[in-house]
């Protein structure tokens, strides 16, 4: 296939709202064996995925466990250094600065991650926990900095008062609220959050969720949100990206996607959500056979086609391309293109 | 015709230095023949505890069935011997557990973990055993089952190694099957893999299932009836349409509106404030009542009883 | 779904701070001390060191005698109201000698350790946080030093080198480290993973400041345990090195080379509190640095502070 | 698997190159040569310079050692300057000596300290557990010259039970209980420290796997608490021991120069103490070259008998 | 066994008095057989005299071999497998006859052959033994006929004989070995000589046998074997001692109180043939004052010494002769012990007490180090009496001990790097102490202190060329008498050699430095 990919991106809004576009990304781990630790292949954690996120917008990425969603968040922040392809972040590419290159940029990129047991030094006070990112950066004076860290407590809904405490004397939710408030430490202008909510139970996971979505109002937040759970995502995203083995799949606006899904795989993946409704008619269920393959040698063609109930023989030959199928709803499946 | 399993006012506290922590706190329920009932709650709710209890494989220094009746089939388990316990283990009563990663034994294949179970409780043969393995192994929809009994457990991804711990504890025809949290670790593909297989299996086996999850999709798929736990104690219970259609205790609702839903929209979520009190400091009065925000005066000095609202519904609430 | 919400009040309380109960306040030293003070083998052995080290710094004050002053009228004295652990072959106190001599075997102990700490943790650090091939190089010069039959080399050096008790602390260092050095590598491999670490990562952190900042501290349980044990196998290494002569000089008293001076079966056959009490004194501190490093181990446990 | 062990091998080598040049350092660096030693106005400097010229040690640093080097690659160890003789000899008439003690003490240490360990951590908090707990702890506290002595002094002078040195009687035909009655004593002081330490690991490691989910799958099967720790756990649990053991190797030779020099026994330990004192330098660093290949060869085995036992190791 | 001691005294190269023999009860009439077990704390090397170098290989070498001559009770030169028939006038010319039908250990006859096979090794340019300057005196060894041989001499040696009675090795056997191969041949391991014993086995690092050497020309020894057995420690062989794994052997005086309990063994004890002392660096400046060596000589109680740490068993020494030497007189000059006088000295030679009770003199402070090698528990307690007694007179000494080879290093020339050291003489058969004292020994011998005393430098050239004995005699003692003046040691004491033997062992006589002294007339009473 050697179609212009340039002509297949994505493309929703003028570039001047763009705050982060993403070309091409790859990264690759190598796989060490033999006598000598050879590298003898590549971990495809993420290969060739391509997408954009303007100023303001929640996009979404789901896909199941091992699919390279982490690893895309984690590229993007430079917490790993890309195989290949661009980082373009308000403009600027910044997938090849060194790091005290990045040191400005890392201001307006922040995380939060997962677990809110290992995302927290165990050691230190939320206090200095909070202040630390000031320090790094030399900003305000230390009185200055004691303020902002009881102003953001105060934010994520916690009280001031417990910034001398440590992190284990909190419950899951409540570090995670820490875990966003040091996020915002330095005004970041995207914030990605890997899986915030996957941790916690329910009740909580809806506190949480109700914070970034306040929060965002209130900073005028744009969010890369990672998550597995399919209804996290259409209640927090604008749009939703499907990531299936280090590819996206299928990228739209959420109504879009979840109303009416292209890509098997997507459709796959909706089906198998077990709705918390007995009223409901037992729906046809597509059950996908076996396991996702290894990223170390995922199946030639599309990577799907192993698994993919419509998979034709063109499939297991030729990677399909990102194509836009309707507009703002573009799908990398061979069904939908010639 | 009597429950399979009636649970009577069952408490089990734990000793922690010298502190008694009562961590499941006089629950009462009964699974039918062939049922499937779900027990939902939050994290350290008791759910665990519960089915640790009626296995009697309570953490041991610390936990303690200090009062109660566990009648499995009108034979009190609380006073069996351990001897006779182990004759109930594993066959008529089998548990697979949320891990699927590590409740496997890593140095044993796979062949060796079922066929023992068979030839312990069925004192079968080598043969025999590995033979009704590998008719399990496909029975859980493993194509390759004799290559698979070769192999240890390392070799397997989670579902496939679900799968195997279900084929074991399905081994012996168990009466009763506890399954804690079976699909919390997978993925929502392989997740519709297992609650598919678990349907079939309750099906073919008509076993009766106690499902522990915190999942309400997987409870509206999977069970009949359902019972909602807090803090140790029994909150709600009620056939499965009349809890999601109307959840009567306000923990219920919560639990019910906090959930974000693919099918819902994007409209505010509602939350529970607060946490989940450990058992340390259980509030006197209802449980839920510090959480409640319909909780009155009443709700924070006596507690509630467990009432019959509707028949087959239960709840725990001043208000009901 | 709907429905649901319309029966319940807004959710106004959510986010009210004063309403989110959290947990007891007890701050990370407390819970780890009250955790090993709950171990009561770990709390005689931190009782039995306390004392021990209170006897040795108070020294003067606790005997009469001087630890190399000879009375050579009263050698080889029984256990008496005058000396309560005997006279050695020069006639000096045996209890004084025990005193002063735990100084120096407490002080090589110390010293070694915290020579040993500093190498391994360095090391350990720098090749558990770059990784590559930093970390193959330290981890084989590890290996080399582990490979090598330690007490060999100890020997040879002390043999060989001036000898005097920084040559014996420096020797026992050179050859302690290692295993500190693969315990804390081992947690920086970990550590490096968590969360908390990336989140340093991406707000701009220094390497280095990562590495004594955030991840030093969460291995210190380890290697405060690892240094605990390490005063202990120090002791012992240098009473090893005394048997064979070559330990801390007389008449610097250690306990190693008190024993040296008892190893005589005439003394053994006749004169039994003297190679008895310093061998006793070695036993009792080791045991007592392995009691508090394994209550230590348990209390600095993090799989339990975290929770 | 070969792969693996090839591998394994070739990260032997920069570990022995290094451990070569360490050594060859250290002797080089050491003040006084066999030579010098001799205090006798009957020998006169020129003697000495016409000895240490034979003896190769006026060639500069990096010359001997590569002489040194490639004799050993040959399978050469060098000649001794005392005895003037093959190293290897001497070290090949010696090691039998040193290997059945380590053996027997290893399988003291594993047949005591493997059952204990095990019944202590299946009966926590129990006497059994506290007496093995305790035993252990002195045995690792214990300085084993002065055990050795003091099980010297009681056994074999208070009460004459065992002989007080030697590997066996002199003058007597060969008989195999003599010898086994010369080997217990230094056995037991050589195998002490070990079994105590593998004692407590075996209990801490079974701790371990006792609260692992695959014991609770065990038991949720309905087994007895004997299948359960001794099919499910022992297995498991000897898994991180191995690895211990492997690392124990080096406190034997260690262990080994003290004993053997307590109880007359002639193995490469008490040459290394004979050899360090007369400067003997080929044997010293034929020694030191020689249990170092012996430790790494223990790990290497102690890896290999790892990946048997744990199915996990993918190689 | 101390290695510092050895040096200067090849084994048989002495001459002197036994002062004591143990008394066999000689009633019955010797009987044949029996084994006997010596144990021996050192490793023997090799087994070949040109070749060893220490006193563990040549104790068992005194049974293998045999030479012409060898040393008697008296520490005399004595005939043995031959004897010397003349001398010529100018002293260069020594003629040895040997005895006929003297039978090496396979049978054949020591013949002439086998003396210049022997003597010529050390002259061979090829030759890499130690022994090379024993024999740089010798210009050549003929063969005059089958028993008969002459040595030549380069200079007259009146001590010539002690040479000649080198051990013998047989020409027949290692005669077509190139001297360049022979330090390392197989022999060495499985030597054969004309000695009492014959070479049975060799366990390394456990024990030689040896066996009664039937052909032996003054007659079979009575004993089958002996087994040399190493023990490794004094506290190993005083154990094997107690438990019989061991018949015989020398002890530590620290354990005489031990040994003494034995029902098995009788001790025999005799002064050594050595003495220990503590020497002065005059390189540094304390001590080239003559009273602050007095000083010293006072502070130290010597008896105190012997009682500590010899438990009693030896002698105060005075200067550097043995009681055993036919050169011995007690015009020697005592120092009592007087820490009063000694601190009078110390005063008089201007050092005051400081503030901390330490003496000084022109700002500097007396502290010194006492150097000694880590040898024995005596050389160490002896270290720490001589501090303890040294602070009492207000000198502050701290004692370091060094490993053998590192102790060797630091004290010999060029460093000299001590100010005061604990060693032991072995005595040589030359009562001379040229070796130690004389001024040309600084740079090269073993003059280590870097005394010099012209007076004594040129007595000590004199007598070594003094050949009337009864002037020799005379000048040693003015010798001795100026060095227990003078002090460049003090001079601290001769220690006892103790023997636990089996009280049924006949025959035994206890030379003060042969072990093996006439092994063949020893008898087991059966
Ligand atoms: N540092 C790394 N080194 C090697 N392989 C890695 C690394 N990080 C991730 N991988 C591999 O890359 C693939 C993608 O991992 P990633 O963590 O991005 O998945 P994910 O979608 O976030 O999964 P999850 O839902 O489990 O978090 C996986 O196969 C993983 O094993
Ligand atoms: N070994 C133990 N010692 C003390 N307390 C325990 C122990 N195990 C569990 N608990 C406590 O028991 C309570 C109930 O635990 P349980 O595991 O039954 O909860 P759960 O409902 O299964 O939660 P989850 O959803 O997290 O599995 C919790 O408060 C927990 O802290
Ligand atoms: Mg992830
Ligand atoms: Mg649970
Ligand atoms: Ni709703």
């Amino acid at each position: 296939m050697t179609t212009q990919t340039q002509s297949h991106e994505p493309q929703t809004a003028p570039e001047s709202k763009r705050l982060l576009e993403v070309r091409h990304l790859k990264k690759h781990f190598p796989v060490k064996a033999g006598v000598l630790q050879r590298t003898v292949g590549y971990i495809k954690a993420v290969d060739d995925v391509s997408f954009h996120i303007d100023q303001g917008e929640t996009l979404g990425l789901v896909g199941e466990s091992g699919c390279g969603k982490s690893t895309t968040g984690r590229t993007i922040i430079r917490l790993y250094e890309p195989t290949s392809g661009q980082i373009i972040f308000g403009g600027q590419d910044i997938s090849h600065l060194s790091e005290r290159q990045l040191r400005s940029i890392r201001q307006d990129i922040q995380m939060v991650y997962q677990d809110p047991f290992s995302s927290l030094n165990p050691r230190k006070t939320i206090g200095t926990i909070l202040e630390e990112p000031f320090s790094v950066h030399r900003l305000y004076s230390k009185k200055e900095r004691q303020e902002r860290v009881e102003a953001l407590l105060e934010k994520v809904g916690l009280n001031p008062s417990w910034r001398n405490r440590y992190p284990h004397e909190f419950s899951g939710g409540q570090r995670q609220r820490i875990g966003i408030a040091r996020a915002l430490t330095l005004q970041p202008k995207l914030i990605i959050a890997d899986e915030p909510v996957s941790a916690l139970d329910v009740s909580i996971q809806a506190q949480v969720l109700n914070l970034f979505e306040d929060l965002q109002d209130e900073f005028k937040l744009t969010y890369l949100f990672i998550s597995h759970d399919l209804g996290v995502v259409k209640h927090i995203c604008d749009r939703v990206g499907v990531m299936y083995l280090g590819k996206l799949m299928e990228i739209a606006d959420k109504n879009s996607l979840y109303d009416e899904p292209l890509h098997p795989y997507t459709q796959a993946l909706l089906s198998a959500v077990p709705r918390p409704n007995p009223n409901i008619k037992k729906r046809e269920r597509i059950i996908l056979k076996g396991d996702v393959p290894s990223p170390v040698n995922p199946p030639a063609g599309c990577v799907f086609h192993t698994r993919c109930p419509m998979a034709t023989d063109h499939c297991k030959t030729n990677v399909p391309e990102m194509h836009e199928v309707k507009p703002g709803h573009f799908v990398a499946c061979h069904l939908y293109h010639e | 015709m009597s429950a399979l399993l009636e649970v009577r006012n069952l408490k089990t506290y734990f000793y922690n230095r010298k502190k008694e922590l009562p961590i499941i706190d006089g629950i009462d329920f009964d699974v039918n023949r062939g049922e499937t009932v779900a027990l939902v709650g939050e994290s350290g709710s008791g759910k665990s505890m519960t089915a640790f209890s009626i296995m009697r494989l309570l953490p041991s220094p610390g936990g303690k069935i200090v009062e109660g009746q566990i009648l499995f089939e009108g034979q009190d388990l609380v006073q069996l011997s351990e001897e006779d316990m182990f004759k109930v283990r594993g066959n008529d009563i089998a548990m697979i557990f949320q891990e699927p990663m590590t409740s496997l034994n890593p140095v044993l294949t796979i062949g060796e973990q079922i066929t023992e179970v068979l030839r312990y409780h069925k004192k079968m043969e080598k043969k025999a055993a590995r033979e009704r393995a590998v008719e399990l192994l496909k029975l859980v929809g493993f194509g390759r089952a004799e290559q698979i009994l070769g192999d240890y457990p390392h070799r397997l991804s989670g579902g496939m190694r679900q799968r195997v711990m279900i084929a074991m504890a399905m081994s012996c025809d168990p009466k009763l099957l506890i399954a804690d949290e079976p699909t919390t670790a997978l993925d929502v593909t392989i997740q519709a893999q297992i609650l598919e297989l678990m349907k079939k299996v309750s099906e073919e086996f008509d076993s009766s299932i106690i499902l522990i999850t915190h999942d309400l999709g997987v409870v509206a798929e999977l069970a009949e009836r359902v019972i909602v736990m807090y803090a140790g104690q029994i909150q709600e219970e009620a056939p499965v349409k009349a809890l999601f259609n109307n959840p009567l205790h306000p923990y219920t609702f919560g639990l019910l509106a906090s959930m974000p839903s693919i099918e819902g929209g994007s409209k505010r979520l509602y939350s529970i404030p607060g946490n989940v009190p450990s058992p340390e400091n259980f509030p006197t009065g209802c449980r839920f009542a510090p959480r409640c925000a319909k909780a009155i005066e009443a709700c924070y000095k006596t507690q509630p009883e467990l009432r019959e609202i509707e028949p087959g519904h239960k709840v725990r609430c001043h208000l009901c | 779904m709907s429905q649901i919400h319309q029966h319940l009040p807004a959710p106004a309380t959510a986010e009210d701070p004063k309403a989110v109960t959290i947990g007891e306040r007890r701050s990370l030293w407390l819970i780890i001390i009250s955790r090993f003070f709950q171990n009561k083998l770990a709390v005689a052995g931190l009782v039995c060191l306390i004392l021990i080290i209170l006897a040795v710094s108070f020294a003067p004050y606790l005997t009469p005698y001087e630890p190399h002053k000879q009375d050579l009228t009263n050698r080889l004295q029984p256990p008496s109201a005058e000396h309560w652990l005997g006279t050695d072959h020069v006639g000096r106190d045996i209890f004084t000698r025990i005193l002063y001599g735990g100084r120096v075997s407490l002080m090589v102990g110390f010293s070694a350790m915290a020579i040993m700490i500093t190498i391994g943790t360095l090391v350990g650090a720098i090749a558990g946080y770059y990784g590559g091939r930093i970390d193959a190089i330290l981890m084989r010069t590890v290996d080399v030093f582990i490979s090598f039959p330690s007490i060999f080399l100890l020997i040879t050096l002390v043999a060989f080198l001036q000898p005097g008790l920084s040559t014996i602390i420096f020797v026992l260092a050179i050859f302690g480290w290692m295993g500190t050095a693969r315990l804390v590598r081992g947690e920086f491999l970990t550590l490096k993973k968590r969360e908390f670490v990336l989140a340093a990562r991406t707000t701009g952190m220094s390497n280095v400041r990562i590495i004594f900042s955030q991840i030093l501290p969460n291995a210190m349980g380890p290697i405060i345990v690892a240094a605990t044990l390490g005063v202990g196998s120090i002791i012992m290494t240098e009473s090893t090195l005394s048997f064979l002569g070559l330990g801390v000089q007389p008449p610097t008293p250690s306990w190693g080379n008190m024993l040296t001076d008892a190893q005589s079966v005439t003394i053994f056959r006749t004169a039994w509190w003297y190679p008895t009490f310093p061998g006793l004194m070695i036993l009792i501190t080791v045991l007592a640095f392995n009691f508090v490093g394994e209550g230590l181990r348990d209390a600095l446990d993090p799989r339990v502070i975290e929770k | 698997m070969t792969s693996y062990i090839l591998r394994r091998l070739v990260m032997t080598i920069p570990i022995l190159i290094g451990i070569s040049i360490l050594s060859f350092a250290i002797m080089y660096l050491a003040p006084g040569d066999p030579a010098s030693m001799l205090i006798d106005p009957n020998i006169k400097p020129e003697d000495l310079e016409r000895m240490s010229e034979r003896l190769g040690l006026n060639d500069p640093p990096h010359v001997q050692y590569m002489k040194w080097v490639g004799h050993i690659l040959q399978g050469d160890l060098g000649t001794s300057f005392i005895q003037r003789r093959p190293v290897n000899d001497i070290i090949m008439e010696r090691l039998p000596n040193t290997l059945v003690l380590m053996i027997a003490s290893s399988l003291f240490a594993i047949v005591l300290a493997i059952p204990f360990g095990v019944l202590s951590a299946t009966r926590q908090y129990s006497v059994l557990d506290y007496s093995v707990t305790t035993f252990s702890f002195i045995g690792v506290a214990t300085p084993n010259f002065w055990l050795g002595l003091m099980l010297l002094m009681i056994f074999s002078v208070q009460l004459g039970w065992f002989p007080s040195g030697g590997i066996h009687t002199i003058n007597v035909p060969f008989s195999i209980w003599d010898r086994i009655h010369h080997l217990i004593l230094p056995m037991i002081v050589l195998g002490s420290y070990d079994m105590a330490s593998l004692m407590r690991y075996t209990r801490s490691s079974m701790l371990d796997v006792i609260r692992q989910d695959y014991i609770r799958t065990a038991r949720a099967k309905g087994f007895r608490e004997r299948t359960v720790i001794y099919k499910h756990g022992l297995r498991n649990a000897m898994i991180p021991v191995i690895t211990i053991f492997g690392l124990m190797l080096p406190t034997f030779i260690g262990g080994s120069v003290v004993v053997e020099t307590l109880f007359s026994w002639p193995g490469i330990g008490q040459l290394f103490i004979n050899s360090v004192v007369q400067r003997d330098y080929p044997v010293i660093m034929a020694l030191t070259m020689f249990s170092a290949v012996l430790v790494v060869i223990g790990n290497l085995l102690a890896d290999i008998f790892y990946a048997i036992v744990d199915p996990r190791i993918e190689y | 066994a101390c290695r510092g001691e050895e040096g200067t005294a090849p084994k048989d190269d002495t001459t002197g008095e036994a002062k004591e023999e143990a008394q066999g009860e000689a009633a019955d009439e010797p009987q044949y057989g029996g084994d006997l077990i010596y144990g021996q704390i050192g490793n023997p090397q090799v087994l070949n005299p040109m070749y060893s170098q220490d006193a563990a290989s040549g104790n068992i070498e005194d049974l293998i071999f045999a030479g012409l001559m060898r040393t008697n009770e008296e520490l005399e030169m004595v005939p043995h497998l031959g004897e010397p028939v003349e001398v010529s006038e100018d002293g260069l010319e020594h003629v040895y006859r040997f005895y006929k039908g003297v039978k090496w250990h396979d049978g054949e006859e020591v013949t002439a052959d086998d003396v210049v096979f022997t003597f010529s090794i050390p002259l061979h340019e090829d030759y890499d033994g130690p022994r090379k300057s024993y024999f740089e005196n010798l210009e050549s060894v003929e063969k005059i006929d089958d028993y008969t041989v002459k040595f030549i001499l380069k200079r007259p040696d009146a001590a010539w004989p002690v040479n000649a009675g080198w051990p013998l090795l047989p020409e027949h056997i290692l005669g077509d070995v190139s001297v360049a191969e022979l330090g390392e041949h197989t022999f060495n391991r499985d030597p054969i000589g004309a000695g009492p014993f014959k070479f049975d086995e060799w366990v390394e690092g456990q024990y030689v046998r040896l066996v009664a050497h039937e052909d032996y020309f003054e007659g079979r020894p009575y004993l089958d074997s002996i087994t040399v057995k190493i023990t490794g420690d004094t506290n190993a062989q005083v154990l094997q001692l107690q438990t019989g794994d061991i018949d015989m052997g020398v002890f530590p005086s620290e354990e005489f109180a031990t040994v003494e309990t034995f029902d098995h063994v009788k001790i025999s004890q005799v002064l050594r043939y050595a003495y220990n002392f503590f020497g002065f660096n005059f390189r540094n400046e304390f001590f080239q004052d003559h009273k602050v060596r007095q000083a010293f000589a006072y502070a130290i109680d010597r008896q105190a010494i012997i009682d500590v740490t010899l438990e009693g068993y030896g002698e105060v020494a005075h200067g550097p002769v043995s009681p055993l030497s036919w050169a011995w007189t007690d015009d020697l000059t005592v120092y009592e012990y007087d820490p009063g006088k000694a601190k009078t000295l110390l005063a008089e030679a201007g050092w005051e007490p400081g503030p901390d009770g330490i003496l000084v003199k022109d700002g500097q402070k007396f502290e010194i180090e006492i150097l000694y090698n880590e040898e024995s528990n005596a050389r160490r307690t002896t270290a720490v009496i001589i501090q303890d007694q040294l602070a009492e007179i207000g000198i502050k000494a701290t004692p370091k001990s060094l490993e053998w080879g590192a102790f060797v290093d630091t004290i010999n020339p060029p460093r000299h790097e001590f100010d005061t050291i604990i060693l032991s003489w072995n005595l040589g058969t030359d009562p001379n102490p040229y070796h130690i004292f004389h001024s040309g020994q600084i740079d090269e011998g073993l003059n280590y202190g870097s005394y010099v005393n012209e007076e004594l430098d040129q007595l000590m050239e004199a007598v070594n060329l003094e050949m009337d004995e009864a002037k020799r005699t005379e000048k040693l003692h003015e010798i001795f008498k100026i060095l227990s003046e003078d002090l460049p040691y003090v001079f601290l004491n001769y220690p006892m050699e103790n023997v636990a033997y089996p009280i049924n062992l006949h025959g035994f006589i206890h030379h003060p430095s042969v072990p093996f002294y006439k092994a063949d007339d020893w008898w087991l009473e059966q």
